[in-house]
């Protein structure tokens, strides 16, 4: 076995300790709060969309999707040395981008993504800037950010631009009736899920993700990218822009989010709702997990994701007479909690199995 | 005080007193009769559009009172919350509660309207009752129209009347600076915020004051300490009385009330119980007996005669709105329960008309000047 | 006017708290993004207290008792947080960033398990709590205070003098500064960041217990403390780390969050902006003024890097 | 002396194992009252980790320590700090934008009450200054001393704390030769008031002049105790390392050609210290020379490297690069121009060292058309490569060209830079420091190559510290203080006491300035 695969399997080795840990304490809350039903109600759990097969499976890809470009634009900035923190703000904003090209430009569905890539690009971009020739830090900046582009999406959709807001509704128009060429194409998904909104997204996403894989592992801009990522010093030293690329790596980070939020919006399952204000979109702050568990790997960011929107889904058909729906968030905190110690669990097998290797060498 | 908790007197059994009488009696009465006709064997399912059975307002009533009628006949009931606030999970959702076992399905909020049209024909055994839902709501995922079938009966309230009484009766009592707290600006709530300004246009123009309104929604169903300024502002500023109508937001309002003593308009139900005395009365509709009646019709045995109906509920069709009349639960000091009975049969009878268009702000005369805050 | 001053004072108490609470840990060296989540958990302990004994103590036993329910609750939770980032070393930003998550969903867990307890049990108890506030507020001629008010004063001070004045405020910050240096001279760098964070999750419990308890009387945990947290941090990098400039900050900060609330009923109504054109500008404004700042920034020097003894 | 026998502190049979290393294996150290004891040994041998153990900062994995005869267990720096003993160590630990007075007291503050009472703890600091001679400001900060007072502050640090042992890790290596004789001065003298002394140093000179005895170690392994009155440098060394050492490098005469690198007024500012910064100096360097850079450590050294590389930006003057004016192009431009860089800190600029050694191999070309198609890496090429390149520079590491080079030793990182930068086949090559922490054989091979290229026509310019490499490899000093050049050096003709004191800033010829 080459050392590559051995890493490779000792990173999945690591996240699924981390899910098997996660999930266990998902299992002891629910015993402790109903025991009876605990059994039934993690098997729903952890059956996912498969319990309401095949709408569930469709509503599991539909929530995955957008989950597998947040994660990867986590993944992007980890792997370029940066936290981008800020992929529920720079969504926001791709909401925004793709929206306005379909309800007011009735522009066709790949214009709209690409104009939500854009808009959360910049929103990607400015946090770099402010690292890059500012020297502040980008967890801050993304921090305020995200505040930012949400009160201004809110502002442009509820009062600024008319037409993107329909009172009666309370949220943006449907996309279905109001822009329907906006839509991405279903390619006959959604008969086979029976939903709406199963459309050709998905594979997008997945698209995407070996793209960003074979761009940072085979091309000399991902070489680059990398290089300022682990030591942006050595990367000034060897001729590379730094700071350009700094700019850039927040730059695409912002653009995944975008496209997140074009492939989830445009697929027609979701208006957006300019009136709730103070939360911002959790599918943002999701990808931080998925990019950890994932341990930066855009191939494990889609399965990441997909587990993710699994127990998320699961979760939802908890039987609401024993347990609150919430309890699926607290198991996906709790897994996002011990995600933080991937890392950690990946070193600890790794010394293990060194120490034992040295005794071995020792014996002989 | 509003310390207590708000558990205990949101109970169904408080809704159904708070409710206009004349309904309430009603529902009663059908309940005793039809009671040895209800059939056991069926399952009730309610599923919340995008909030939660706790929003101190439609979802939370609707939910008391499939608790009350279930705990009550022997009916099994469970609720289901979307997983998103989509169409596509509401009918997910829907599916589960059929999956479940679920017979007949209550839902509450306008949000409805595609889910039911995507899912009424797809399961013709199973009944659905949907509330604050009009017919103009029941379109598909494409937005195309669709007619209800007659396992679904809907039916909306006339929430402006309600509104419009409040208004007028304020003015009428005194108050010259008035203010309207929405929620989210979901239709009912508009509906009830149009009304209440129109009550006060009339009852300014009538007796020639000057009135000034400030006019806000929340976006939310709950209080919070940013509302809570806002309202003190208000207070300080001027404003005697707000009509508080979203939920759980009516807390925020009073928070402030108390401190300037400033009045709260409730909603709903008769919110004086729970508030106190700064409540001066309440903008009722009668959410739990209309959820109520259909219940008992479709456990009855009666379920051809709300089947396939769309009703719009308003005080032409019974008193479904209004404002709570018990001594105990009249706040006006110079506006009388007399003056009220007048206004309220030129609703009856259709002399007052009051508009129900959502989409543009009512107008008003020289002496009412209303401020949209954002 | 009157109005102004009471909500920026209010505000200004909650973000200086928690910011100073991102003081200590940040100068002990762990970054505590999870100040959001621990202001959360702290409200949370201390809207318990009042919720379940608020009529049966003393008003001054019930205040001092539920402040100290939300420091310890902040405590136990920041314990968390230095667990992994300083036990186990594990990156700091993530560790908080989980925990800020973990928190809305405990709390709201927690509060409908509580509700349903006590109420009909049918699984639908909500996220709200209610409780009275009247103990912790204070009436001074046209202007209200609130009791934080005088605590965040007393706390502001104490801070300063503690961080400058005595031999423990030396050595917290020499740990955040060079850990090694301080371990060198016998100083345990993981005890004193323990410190920190602990010193913050107390602040930052008893900054959310402020934000929640004197504004209003039903809380809906489902919004956590809806970006407080985020807000103090800003205050704190804007205050650049020193216990008055954070006093400052914070006062900047709540002035813009103050007029977002209540501006329609001030003069600035006439200028029709939007509680969203408010709601941004404190970040707008600490965006630029970071812009300017950073590059002679104030941050300990080993924030953020685990410190291992055994690493060279 | 009637406590000949008394020895302070025993270290006996003391192993300590690394992961993967024995840093220390079987151990015994002995010090007497009132010594000078010399710790000598190679990179990596294991002093520091045997004075970290005595110091508490690690825990031997099997031995035992004696103070004054009695076994103790030291823990912690606390636990030494009670038995009075104080350690100045090779990286000075000292916060920044602390002030001089807090950094000593820090640890042992003295309190009233709550507070600090600093005012005492400054009259004591003062009176101990004063008493061996160790000048301090109390109220400057950290930041704004010079190292040798840094260092002056770590000796007070453990005077403050009336340590009876002293240990000393490298105290000498970022000091003048004057610095040094007043250091071996002051430890003279602390060793006559009674305290006894642990002395690393990797210079025998220093250890001929102050040290009583001398223990040597090899590989982590214990080799012997010597007396300094009874021994040779020759001696020391060859139970250092176990053989011969030639201590010169041979070289034929120098051929300067052309002029390749013209500098002329150049000035960089600095981002840490206003005195630091470079100041209008100008030199030249020319085909088949090696000019290096002379200087005490933090004397511009550094900024004037970055700014004719491109790391920094120039504040003013040209820089001119075979011929063509440089002073604003990118790094990636002098590279392309023929520019190779050995740069100073090997981990913060050197290498990628989360990255293969393949793929540091190919840091400064993975964009030429040898290694690039379309946007794409050949990585075969880079395989091949860089295999060609660990064959012919000797890189030995674990796994080949897929090693994480952060897993290589340092001396076999240093030498992957050097195979980079020297298969460039550079005009100019800038060599920073590329011994520094080496062992004797890997800096003979190093300053082998730096001749070949030189040999081969090319120019090289030398940035060191080490008076020892100044002297042997060099065709021409010129030594930098306080950012300005100071003199122009024949290494033939000054002596190394002469170097000092153009070092120091005693001396300066304002000759050199005008070139
Ligand atoms: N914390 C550590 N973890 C792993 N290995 C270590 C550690 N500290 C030291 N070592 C290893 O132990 C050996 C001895 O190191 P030590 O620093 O004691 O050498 P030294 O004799 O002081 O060398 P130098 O002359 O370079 O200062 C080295 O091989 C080093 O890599
Ligand atoms: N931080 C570390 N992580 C992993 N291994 C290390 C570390 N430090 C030292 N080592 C290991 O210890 C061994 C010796 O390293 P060390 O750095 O002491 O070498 P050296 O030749 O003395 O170079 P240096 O001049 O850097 O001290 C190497 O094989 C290296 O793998
Ligand atoms: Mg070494
Ligand atoms: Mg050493």
């Amino acid at each position: 076995m080459s050392e590559k695969t051995k890493d490779v399997l000792l990173s999945i080795f690591a996240s699924l300790l981390c899910i098997v840990i996660g999930l266990l304490v998902g299992l002891i809350i629910l015993y402790c709060i109903n025991a009876e039903n605990a059994l039934d109600g993690f098997s729903r759990i952890i059956k996912g969309g498969f319990y309401l097969k095949p709408k569930g499976i469709g509503s599991e890809i539909a929530q995955a999707t957008p989950l597998i470009m947040t994660g990867l634009s986590v993944a992007f900035a980890f792997k370029t040395g940066l936290f981008n923190i800020g992929a529920a703000g720079q969504y926001t904003l791709g909401v925004f981008g793709a929206l306005y090209f379909a309800l007011i430009l009735q522009m066709p569905w790949y214009v709209c993504l690409l104009a939500a890539m854009v808009c959360g690009a910049i929103w990607g971009a400015v946090p770099g800037i402010f690292k890059a020739y500012f020297n502040v830090n980008e967890v801050i900046t993304s921090i305020m950010f995200n505040w930012i582009g949400l009160y201004l999406v809110n502002e442009l959709m509820y009062s600024t631009v008319s037409g993107m807001y329909d009172q009666k509704t309370t949220r943006t128009y449907k996309l279905s009736s109001a822009a329907p060429q906006s839509l991405i194409p279903d390619c006959g998904m959604s008969a086979v899920f029976k939903t709406s909104s199963t459309t050709i997204a998905i594979f997008i996403a997945m698209a995407i993700a070996i793209i960003m894989y074979v761009v940072l592992n085979k091309t000399t801009f991902g070489y680059e990218l990398k290089a300022c990522g682990f030591n942006k010093d050595a990367a000034k030293y060897a001729g590379i822009n730094e700071k350009r690329n700094i700019v850039l790596s927040m730059t695409i980070s912002g653009a995944l989010a975008g496209i997140g939020a074009g492939l989830y919006y445009l697929s027609g399952a979701s208006e957006w709702n300019p009136q709730v204000s103070t939360a911002l979109p959790a599918i943002g702050f999701n990808g931080i997990p998925v990019a950890l568990l994932a341990l930066s790997n855009p191939i494990g960011v889609v399965f990441a994701a997909i587990f993710v929107a699994h127990i998320s889904v699961g979760g939802a058909y908890l039987p609401t007479k024993y347990y609150q729906p919430e309890i699926a968030d607290l198991i996906v905190a709790v897994i996002i909690y011990l995600c933080a110690f991937v890392m950690l669990f990946k070193s600890v097998v790794v010394s293990k199995l060194s120490r034992k290797k040295a005794k071995k060498e020792d014996v002989k | 005080g509003c310390g207590s908790s708000s558990e205990e007197n949101t109970t169904a059994d408080n809704n159904q007193t708070a409710a206009p009488a004349a309904t309430e009696a009603a529902a009663e009465e059908s309940t005793e009769a039809a009671a040895p006709a209800v059939s056991a064997d069926g399952k009730i399912a309610m599923i919340t559009d995008s909030g939660d059975i706790t929003d101190e307002s439609f979802n939370q009533i609707t939910w008391e009172t499939c608790v009350a009628y279930g705990d009550k006949n022997g009916i099994e009931y469970q609720y289901y919350k979307p997983a998103e606030d989509t169409d596509e999970e509401r009918i997910n959702a829907i599916d589960l509660a059929v999956a479940d076992g679920a017979t007949v399905i209550v839902m509450p909020g306008y949000l409805f309207g595609p889910a039911i049209a995507e899912e009424q024909d797809l399961y013709p055994d199973v009944s659905f009752i949907a509330v604050d839902v009009t017919e103009a709501d029941i379109v598909d995922l494409s937005g195309n129209a669709v007619g209800i079938s007659d396992n679904v009966y809907i039916c909306s309230f006339q929430e402006e009347q309600a509104g419009y009484l409040a208004g007028y009766a304020a003015v009428k009592d005194g108050y010259t600076s008035l203010g309207f707290l929405g929620g989210i600006a979901v239709p009912a709530v508009i509906r009830y915020g149009y009304g209440y300004i129109q009550g006060i246009n009339d009852a300014a123009e009538e007796m020639g004051v000057d009135v000034d309104v400030k006019y806000y929604y929340g976006g939310q169903f709950y209080g919070s300490d940013a509302i809570t300024a806002r309202m003190e502002g208000w207070y300080q500023d001027g404003t005697q009385v707000v009509f508080a109508c979203g939920g759980g937001i009516y807390t925020s309002a009073v928070e402030a009330a108390e401190q300037y003593d400033g009045k709260v308009i409730g909603v709903d139900v008769d919110q004086r119980p729970k508030i106190g005395d700064l409540c001066i009365t309440s903008a009722m509709k009668g959410l739990g007996s209309a959820v109520n009646s259909a219940l008992d019709a479709y456990f009855g045995g009666n379920w051809a005669s709300i089947g396939g109906k769309s009703e719009q509920l308003g005080l032409a069709q019974g008193d479904y709105l209004g404002l709570p009349t018990d001594t105990d639960s009249w706040g006006f000091t110079t506006f009388t329960v007399d003056e009220y009975n007048t206004v309220l049969d030129g609703l009856k009878d259709g002399s007052i008309t009051v508009s129900n268009d959502t989409e543009n702000q009512p107008e008003v005369g020289s002496h009412v000047t209303v401020d949209y805050v954002e | 006017m009157f109005l102004l001053i009471k909500f920026t004072l209010l505000y200004a108490v909650v973000l200086m708290l928690v910011a100073l609470g991102g003081m200590f840990s940040e100068r002990s060296g762990v970054i505590n993004i999870a100040l959001e989540g621990i202001m959360a958990i702290g409200g949370l302990a201390g809207v318990f207290v009042l919720a379940l004994c608020g009529d049966s103590l003393p008003s001054g036993v019930l205040v001092a008792v539920s402040i100290l329910a939300s420091a310890v609750a902040g405590i136990l939770y920041s314990l968390l947080l230095g667990f992994s980032a300083i036990t186990l070393k594990a990156d700091q930003t993530i560790g908080g960033t989980a925990l800020n998550m973990l928190a809305t969903a405990v709390a709201i867990v927690a509060v409908k398990a509580f509700n349903n307890s006590s109420a009909a049990g049918n699984g639908a108890a909500s996220a709200k709590l209610s409780y009275s506030n009247k103990a912790f507020i204070y009436k001074i001629g046209p202007l209200t205070i609130n009791i934080f008010l005088i605590i965040g004063i007393i706390i502001l001070i104490v801070s300063y003098v503690f961080l400058f004045k005595t031999k423990w405020g030396l050595r917290l910050r020499a740990c955040g500064e060079h850990p090694q240096a301080a371990d060198s001279v016998g100083i345990n760098v993981y005890q004193w960041r323990y410190t920190g964070v602990m010193i913050s999750g107390a602040l930052g419990g008893i900054g959310g217990f402020a934000y929640i308890v004197p504004s209003v009387t039903t809380w809906n945990f489902e919004v956590g403390v809806a970006g407080a947290g985020f807000l103090a941090l800003a205050v704190m990098i804007f205050g650049q780390w020193k216990p008055f400039n954070i006093a400052g900050a914070a006062v900047f900060f709540a002035v813009f969050r103050s007029l977002a609330n209540i501006a329609d009923s001030t003069v600035l109504a006439n200028l029709g902006l939007s509680k969203n054109i408010y709601s941004m500008m404190p970040f707008i404004a600490s965006m630029i003024i970071l812009a300017f700042t950073s590059k002679n920034s104030q941050a300990p020097k080993a924030e953020g890097i685990p410190y291992d003894k055994g690493a060279r | 002396m009637y406590m000949e026998n008394e020895y302070v502190i025993e270290m006996l049979n003391i192993t300590k194992e690394f992961p993967g290393i024995k840093a220390n294996d079987n151990i015994t150290l002995q010090l007497r009252k009132g010594e000078i004891h010399a710790l000598l040994g190679e990179n990596g041998a294991g002093k520091s980790t045997l004075m970290s153990i005595l110091f508490g900062l690690y825990q031997p994995t099997s031995g035992t320590i004696k103070k004054n005869g009695q076994v103790v267990q030291i823990n912690t720096p606390n636990d030494a700090n009670d038995l009075n003993i104080g350690m100045v160590h090779q990286h000075f630990k000292l916060v920044e934008c602390f002030s001089v007075l807090d950094n000593i007291i820090l640890g042992v503050e003295p309190s009233k009450g709550l507070f600090l009472e600093k005012d005492g703890a400054r009259k004591k600091v003062l009176e101990l200054s004063e008493r061996y001679g160790l000048k301090v400001e109390p109220d400057a900060l950290i930041s704004d001393i010079t190292v040798g007072m840094q260092q002056r502050v770590e000796i007070l640090k453990m005077l403050y704390r009336d340590n009876e042992v002293l240990i000393f890790d490298e105290p000498t290596a970022v000091l003048t030769p004057q610095e040094i004789e007043e250091l071996m001065k002051i430890m003279k003298n602390l060793a006559h008031e009674g305290k006894s002394i642990l002395f690393i140093t990797h210079k025998l000179n220093e250890i001929m002049e102050v040290a009583d005895r001398c223990t040597i170690l090899r590989k982590g392994k214990y080799i012997g105790t010597v007396d300094i009155a009874d021994t040779t440098k020759e001696e020391l060394s060859k139970m250092m390392v176990g053989r011969n050492v030639s201590f010169t490098v041979d070289k034929d005469e120098k051929k300067p050609g052309d002029t390749v690198l013209e500098v002329s007024h150049l000035t960089v500012a600095s981002r840490s210290h206003e005195n630091n910064a470079v100041r209008d100096v100008s030199f030249q360097v020319r085909r088949g020379e090696i000019v290096c850079i002379a200087g005490i450590d933090g004397n511009g050294q550094t900024e004037l490297v970055q700014g004719l590389t491109g790391l920094e930006k120039i504040g003013g003057g040209s820089v001119k690069f075979l011929g063509q004016d440089i002073t604003n192009t990118t790094i990636r431009e002098r590279s392309k121009h023929g520019m190779s860089h050995i740069p100073e800190d090997r981990h913060k600029h050197g290498l990628v060292l989360d990255y293969t050694l393949e793929q540091n191999l190919v840091l400064q070309r993975y964009w030429q058309p040898q290694f690039e198609r379309a946007g794409f890496i050949k990585s075969g090429e880079v395989r091949r490569y860089a295999q060609k390149l660990i064959e012919q520079y000797d890189v030995r590491s674990g796994q080949g060209p897929v090693t994480i080079v952060r897993s290589m030793s340092g001396g076999n990182q240093q030498k992957a830079i050097i195979a980079r930068e020297i298969d460039k086949d550079p005009e100019l090559l800038v060599a920073v420091q590329p011994t520094r922490g080496l062992d004797v054989g890997a800096i003979e091979y190093i300053h082998k190559q730096l001749v070949a290229q030189r040999d081969k026509g090319k120019a090289v310019l030398l940035v060191s510290l080490e008076l020892d490499e100044v002297m042997d490899v060099s065709d021409r000093i010129l030594v930098m203080y306080e950012g300005e050049i100071v003199g122009e050096l024949d290494p033939k003709k000054v002596t190394v006491e002469e170097l000092g004191l153009y070092m120091a800033g005693a001396k300066r010829d304002e000759v050199a300035k005008k070139a």
